[in-house]
């Protein structure tokens, strides 16, 4: 019976959250109402029991993405209001709207049959004794110790990728 | 594929529900918002939902691989948003109007 | 002699090469010279064969001598080989015989001609070409001599090319001779299919063996008559005859009187064992063709005014009389015509070249007169011409053409009575042009002028009609004597004087014997000559004795002046839709339709280019919008798949 | 039994040219006269070889000679195959006698270098596309063929060159790429049949095809020979072509390029797919027939003397295509040697219609009057290659209609007396047009621009002149060459279709003689 509450309670912030993000005028809304999304996702994954998973949730997402942000917000300085019913391009919306429903629709039939392409992964049981951390840290550092070093090369990258790209360029006439 | 019943009683399925209406809720905010960051946002909620669906497969299939798959995600996630809002930034700063999708439309065929 | 009969050929050959490379530097007269003495050596050589074959009897008088093998592909052999029988060798006689003479005639003639090295190039390359065609072997030979006639004969009419008439005259005898041609070709195709060989010697001996089936051979036959209707410009392919007149009168001499277009005549005498396995009116068809063209022509001829034009029509009449001979069977009597006729009508050209000459290069006899007093000796000649055509013995176009009389009585009655109304016919008009041109005043003087005033020898008055030089008057004495005496070789009285018809039996020409009864031969002879003499007395009544305007134009109406306006109704009927058409073909068709199709495909592309481009609006959510739409079809894949299994 | 020397001649023939529009390209480009020396020398010795190949060439044998054959791609089993027999040989001389001829005759100015070295390379091309005898070789050579033609017509061309060349190019290269994809198949077809993938054309022929896939690919094959040729409705291209190909593109394009179409036709088409080139052939014959009368049709109203040409062989090639699909001796044989008539007198033809524009700069009829007064040298030899070109007996035009004719009428009777119509024709637009620019008063532009041929000219035509007669003449030792395998690929079409030839033109039936 915890376990209906906490699935709800968990859904709606998540759902609500996700409207709100949609909905908001201002970016910074937007911004926070992201945040409370990720909680409801974190707590989803706890009732999952997917404890590491829910704390890195966030502490990473909430704390660092969603700080990033909101850094760049305030430095584009685009916090005045937009207003939301206005649509330049033609019909963007309503076949927006149309393919949500649809995709939402063959999303929900599909999760009714176990659909199953190609071979079954083996990463070890869930419900092996032991934490969920140190489950996932084993397996992470075993079978999938390859993809977890070239994840630290793509970070690295992002980083340098990040700065190059925002990096002005000193031009002469650059006077700002 | 034994269920162990410690886990929570409610139904993966239910938890795909939620993580599909999640990401469909993405979906159409990418689609209807004109504020980049916002799209950006969009983006995030559709790789939350992608990672309650693959944590909700490994609890149903009782298998960590969905889990380290989210972990994975995670990083994939943060090094998007980075190069991402990079990009916004170097298009978008100086702007006064405001960062809009729509203005930046030089390759108009 | 026999073994030298390729050098007949060879020899105007031989003439033409050096003329083509060597003309320019050989000049004026030599060139003149040189052609005729390379066709006057062929005449030797080939009357040296003619006596040759005389001292052989029967079925040797026929001798073959293959040259090479000229096409051999699948079952087609065709050699290039001189047959000599009795018939080619007549042929080869009179065409080199008074080939010779135009030759001769034309150095004078062609005197002063910027060009007079090449007129006898196209001249012995006719020569050459004709005696192909006469002594060929089989009939794809005749073909090359057929065609290399109607090419010759293209480049000597359109000679003075400088003048448009002349020009589009030959491009018109040229192109009408190929339809003919086209007529001839579909023959020897049928006749290949058939027999499987062209060579004259195998498809007579497949008719002869009964293998042709009737109908087949009548088609070949009337095929290849539409061949000799060509060229020998018979009813309906004879427009191009008159207008061939425009080429120089040694041209319309030897190609338009004696030679080429009786080439008509030997293909039909020739095939003549086709015709006897073919149904019988493929003969009435040859028969009629020949008895309308020859009243249809002799019609025409007594309203022409040009001197030459007279005699075109009047050579179409005499041809039209052989066609009736061959139709009614009397073979040796349509040579006998033949030769004959190649005598007094090349004189009565060369007479009208030398009228011509002297009154420089005036054709309208309505402007002539009187001109015995000026030129005595083209005179005389021209008389005993006019008597040959006239039919009045002893000249030799009274013998050949009761001898065709003779035959169409006894075979066709009404065919008789059209060839005697065409006999008053052509003496009527012979005698209204020799009339005007001999006697009578003086057309040609301005009216200041009196006869009195000129005398014969006064030189001095620039217009002053003048006598031909000796080289242009000699061939007229002798063509005047071969007419005199030119029906000696076929006297009808016994089989003795019959020489003609003998010479000609072996070639199993298998014509009917003319010997009717004694009376009724000499009876019809009689009515012939009469009606002759009525002819010539009309004329002398309208055209002589009195000078009535008014008589004289009914006898001249404008339809019979304009020819019936056939040429006409051909350019309106052919011509005008045929241009019509390849212009629409060209300019619509061709350049709209077809060509439009291919550019259209081209509009297409870039069309369809175009609309494509305002895919790329430009925005980025559009296209996210692009990627969710492929979402969702891909999750609907999904579904599908699912729902599969 | 080859020759006892094995240099590899056919190779040759194509590399040289390839040597030699490289060592063109390097010589300086100041010196024009030396290029053109150069390039003509390389053309020559490609002439020689042919020449001597003509006279080392067995006579009675139909198979292949001087085969020589390399593995060039072993794991798709594509080899350097070339090979030459009757059907080939003639057209071989015929490229190695042209090609001399489009260099030394035209006198072309502009930016010479290229110009022979593009000439070259298109000489290279058309060799190999007549020698090889594997489908992917084959393939090769008749898509380099475009490139140099369409420098050739873009570079050096006329008025509105650029419009030709593309045209050209486009629709030939859509044509061929049909090809390509039947080609394919093809081979994948017989690799599945026989487990051995090949390109090559002997083992490819043997191949049995379901009769509709074999029809499917040889309508795919026939659509690019068919532009090739090209037959009636597809043949817009080349009066565009023609008019604004400088002189010696045309005499190339219409002396050799054309045949490569029913070349192609014949060696591929019937080669590979027997039963469907009889399928094919009242279709093939009802094209061709139209093609002979609508050619001459509209060519009698042309305005651009090129273009009548042009059209004229549209005609021509009308008639080679419905001697091939008559399907006996005398109208294959016909077909072959009329595709090396047609390319003397037609290759004449542009030479002449070349130099004229050379001397009056158009090649409007209207502005043209009175010409043989003034050249009469030149109008001769025009009026012999017109001759010629109409099919006067003696000359070598004749030659090959005639056999065409008389074959065709054998077998498949009233199309030969409708083409036979086309003779008439083709004597109305000739003789037409020969009037119009020969004959007449010339009036004052053309007397002072008009000179007769230089002895350069003269040389130049000669060889074409010369043959021209001889092969009205004497043709024999020509159709002795072709037939063996004319008769051989007739064979091969009845084993393969069942339709038998007539046994008249077969010369089967002991005539008498």
């Amino acid at each position: 019976m915890v376990d209906w509450i906490v699935f709800v309670v968990g859904a709606v912030i998540a759902i609500a959250g996700a409207l709100g993000v949609l909905a908001a005028k201002q970016p910074v809304h937007s911004a926070v109402l992201l945040v409370m999304t990720l909680f409801g996702v974190a707590v989803l994954f706890v009732s999952q029991e997917a404890h590491f998973l829910a704390a890195v949730q966030v502490i990473v997402y909430a704390g660092a993405i969603v700080v990033l942000f909101l850094f760049v917000i305030m430095l584009l300085g685009v916090d005045r209001s937009e207003d939301v019913r206005v649509e330049t391009l033609k019909a963007q919306r309503q076949i927006a709207a149309v393919l949500g429903v649809l995709a939402l629709a063959e999303l929900v039939a599909l999760s009714r049959f176990h659909f199953v392409l190609g071979t079954k992964s083996v990463a070890g049981a869930a419900s092996e004794p032991g934490a969920n951390v140190e489950l996932i840290g084993k397996s992470v550092f075993t079978r999938y110790l390859y993809p977890f070093e070239i994840t630290s090369v793509l970070l690295v990258i992002a980083v340098i990728g990040a700065v190059v790209l925002s990096r002005r360029i000193r031009t002469s006439e650059d006077v700002r | 594929m034994n269920l162990v019943a410690a886990t929570t009683s409610v139904p993966g399925a239910w938890y795909l529900a939620v993580a599909a209406v999640l990401f469909t809720i993405g979906a159409v905010g990418l689609l209807s918002r004109r504020n980049v960051l916002v799209m950006f946002m969009c983006v995030e909620l559709m790789l939350n939902a992608v990672n309650l669906t693959f944590v909700t497969f490994a609890r149903m299939l009782d298998d960590i691989g969905g889990q380290v798959l989210v972990f994975f995600t995670l990083v994939v996630a943060a090094a998007e948003v980075v190069v991402g809002l990079a990009i916004i930034v170097s298009i978008f700063r100086g702007r006064v109007e405001g960062a809009t999708a729509d203005s930046a439309n030089i390759l108009k065929g | 002699m026999l073994e030298l009969v390729w050098l007949i050929p060879a020899l105007p050959l031989l003439g033409f090469l050096i003329l083509v490379f060597g003309g320019k530097r050989i000049g004026e007269p030599n060139a003149g010279r040189l052609g005729a003495a390379m066709v006057g050596a062929s005449f030797l050589v080939t009357v040296g064969v003619f006596f040759d074959l005389l001292s052989r009897h029967g079925e040797q008088r026929s001798f073959t001598r293959v040259l090479f093998t000229w096409l051999p592909s699948g079952g087609l052999k065709v050699n290039a080989a001189i047959l000599a029988d009795p018939l080619s060798i007549t042929m080869a006689l009179f065409v080199t015989g008074i080939g010779t003479l135009i030759h001769i005639y034309a150095i004078g003639y062609m005197h002063g001609d910027e060009r007079f090295a090449r007129f006898f190039v196209y001249m012995n390359l006719f020569v050459f070409s004709m005696l192909a065609l006469i002594l060929g072997d089989s009939f794809l030979t005749m073909f090359l001599g057929w065609e290399g006639v109607g090419a010759c004969s293209y480049l000597l009419i359109s000679f003075w090319f400088e003048r448009d008439s002349a020009a589009s005259a030959g491009k018109k005898a040229f192109v009408v001779n190929r339809v003919g041609d086209f007529g001839l070709m579909m023959a020897m195709f049928l006749i290949f299919s058939k027999a499987g060989s062209l060579t004259y010697a195998n498809v007579f001996e497949f008719a002869k063996a009964g293998s042709f089936t009737r109908t087949a051979a009548t088609a070949a036959c009337l095929l290849l008559f539409v061949g000799a209707i060509g060229k020998s410009a018979q009813l309906p392919l004879y427009v191009w005859l008159p207008d061939a007149m425009e080429g120089p009168t040694p041209v319309s001499a030897l190609i338009h009187a004696a030679t080429m277009v009786t080439a008509g005549v030997y293909l039909m005498v020739r095939i003549h064992p086709l015709f006897l396995v073919a149904s019988p009116n493929a003969l009435h068809v040859v028969a009629w063709v020949g008895a309308l063209t020859a009243l249809f022509a002799a019609t025409i001829a007594c309203a022409q005014d040009d001197i030459k034009r007279v005699l075109a029509y009047s050579t179409m009449s005499q041809l039209g009389y052989m066609f009736l001979a061959v139709g009614v069977g009397a073979n040796t009597a349509a040579i006998f015509h033949m030769v004959t006729h190649a005598f007094f009508k090349a004189l009565m050209f060369l007479g009208a070249g030398s009228v011509i000459h002297g009154m420089h290069d005036e054709q309208n006899i309505k402007k002539m007169g009187n001109l015995r007093k000026w030129m005595p000796i083209t005179f005389i000649t021209y008389l005993v011409g006019w008597l040959a055509i006239a039919g009045i013995p002893p000249f030799a176009g009274f013998w050949s053409k009761d001898d065709i009389l003779l035959a169409a009585y006894r075979d066709n009655k009404v065919l008789w009575l059209m060839a005697l109304f065409t006999a008053i016919l052509t003496a009527y008009y012979m005698s209204r042009q020799f009339f005007l041109v001999f006697f009578g005043k003086e057309r040609f003087l301005h009216d200041a002028q009196t006869v009195a005033a000129i005398g014969p020898n006064d030189a001095h008055v620039r217009d002053h009609p003048h006598e031909s030089p000796p080289t242009m008057w000699l061939p007229l004495v002798a063509l005047a004597g071969l007419a005199l005496v030119g029906g000696a070789i076929n006297l009808p009285f016994n089989a003795k004087t019959e020489f003609l018809g003998k010479w000609l039996e072996s070639v199993d020409l298998g014509g009917r014997p003319i010997l009717a009864g004694g009376a009724l031969k000499y009876g019809l002879a009689a009515v012939t000559v009469v009606l002759g003499l009525v002819g010539v007395a009309i004329a002398y009544n309208f055209w002589l004795r009195t000078n009535d305007a008014r008589a004289q134009a009914a006898l001249e109406p404008a339809l019979l002046q304009r020819a019936y306006g056939v040429d006409g109704l051909y350019s309106a009927v052919i011509e005008t839709p045929g241009r019509l058409l390849s212009a629409w073909l060209a300019f619509v068709f061709d350049r709209k339709i077809i060509d439009g199709a291919v550019n259209g495909l081209g509009l297409v592309v870039r069309f369809a280019g175009g609309k494509l481009r305002k895919l790329q609006t430009g925005y980025v959510r559009n296209y996210a919008l692009g990627i969710a739409g492929g979402m969702v079809l891909l999750l609907a894949y999904a579904l599908a798949r699912a729902g599969i299994q | 039994m080859q020759p006892s020397v094995s240099f590899p001649i056919l190779s040759a023939l194509v590399l040289v040219p390839v040597i030699g529009a490289i060592v063109v390209a390097l010589l300086p480009k100041s010196r024009a006269e030396i290029v053109k020396l150069v390039g003509l020398g390389f053309s020559l010795i490609t002439a020689a070889m042919a020449g001597w190949m003509l006279v080392a060439f067995h006579k009675g044998e139909a198979g292949y000679q001087f085969v020589s054959k390399h593995a060039w791609i072993k794991t798709w089993g594509i080899s350097w195959h070339l090979g030459v027999d009757g059907i080939s040989l003639f057209l071989i001389v015929l490229t190695g006698l042209l090609f001399p001829i489009a260099i030394w005759g035209p006198d072309e100015r502009r930016d010479i270098k290229a110009y022979i070295a593009w000439i070259l390379v298109l000489e290279a091309g058309v060799m190999g596309v007549f020698l090889s005898l594997d489908l992917f070789l084959f393939f090769v050579f008749f898509e380099i063929v475009l490139v140099p033609m369409y420098f050739l017509i873009g570079g050096w061309g006329h008025e509105n060159r650029v419009y030709a060349a593309l045209k050209f190019f486009l629709y030939t290269m859509a044509g061929s790429a049909v090809m390509l994809v039947a080609m394919l198949t093809l081979v994948f077809l017989n690799k599945s049949h026989t487990g051995v993938m090949t390109f090559d054309l002997l083992e490819l022929s043997k191949a049995n095809l379901a009769t509709s896939t074999a029809r499917w690919l040889f309508l795919a094959f026939a659509l690019a020979f068919a532009i090739k040729v090209p037959v009636f409705p597809l043949h817009t291209w080349l009066p565009d072509a023609h008019t604004e190909a400088p002189t010696a593109g045309s005499v190339v394009l219409a002396g050799v390029m054309l045949k490569m179409g029913t070349y192609g036709l014949l060696r591929f088409g019937m080669g590979l797919f027997p039963e469907a080139s009889t399928w094919i052939a009242p279709a093939m014959l009802t094209l061709a027939v139209i093609g002979i009368i609508y050619g001459a049709l509209v060519a009698t109203v042309q305005s651009d003397l090129k273009r009548l040409v042009a059209y004229s062989s549209v005609a021509h090639l009308g008639f080679i295509i419905m001697g091939t699909y008559a399907f006996t001796t005398p109208s294959l044989t016909g077909g072959v040697i009329q595709m090396v008539n047609h390319g003397l007198s037609t290759g004449a033809l542009f030479l002449l219609v070349g130099w004229i524009y050379e001397r009056r700069h158009t090649r409007q009829i209207s502005e043209l009057k009175g010409l043989f007064k003034l050249a009469p040298v030149l109008g001769g030899v025009f009026l012999l290659v017109m001759f010629s070109s109409i099919g006067l007996p003696g000359l070598n035009g004749f030659v090959g209609e005639f056999l065409i004719l008389i074959g065709t009428f054998a077998s498949r009777r009233w199309w030969a007396v409708v083409a036979g119509t086309g003779v008439i024709l083709a004597a109305l637009y000739m003789l037409w047009a020969f009037q119009r620019t020969f004959h007449g008063e010339p009036d004052e532009v053309n007397r002072d621009h008009m000179h007769d041929l230089t002895l350069r000219e003269r040389l130049s035509i000669a060889p074409l002149l010369m043959l021209i007669v001889f092969l009205g003449v004497y043709p024999k030792p020509v159709l002795e060459r072709i037939e063996p395998s004319v008769k051989a690929l007739l064979i091969h079409v009845e084993n393969g279709s069942g339709t038998v030839e007539s046994r008249v033109s077969s010369g089967v039936v002991e005539s008498a003689e």
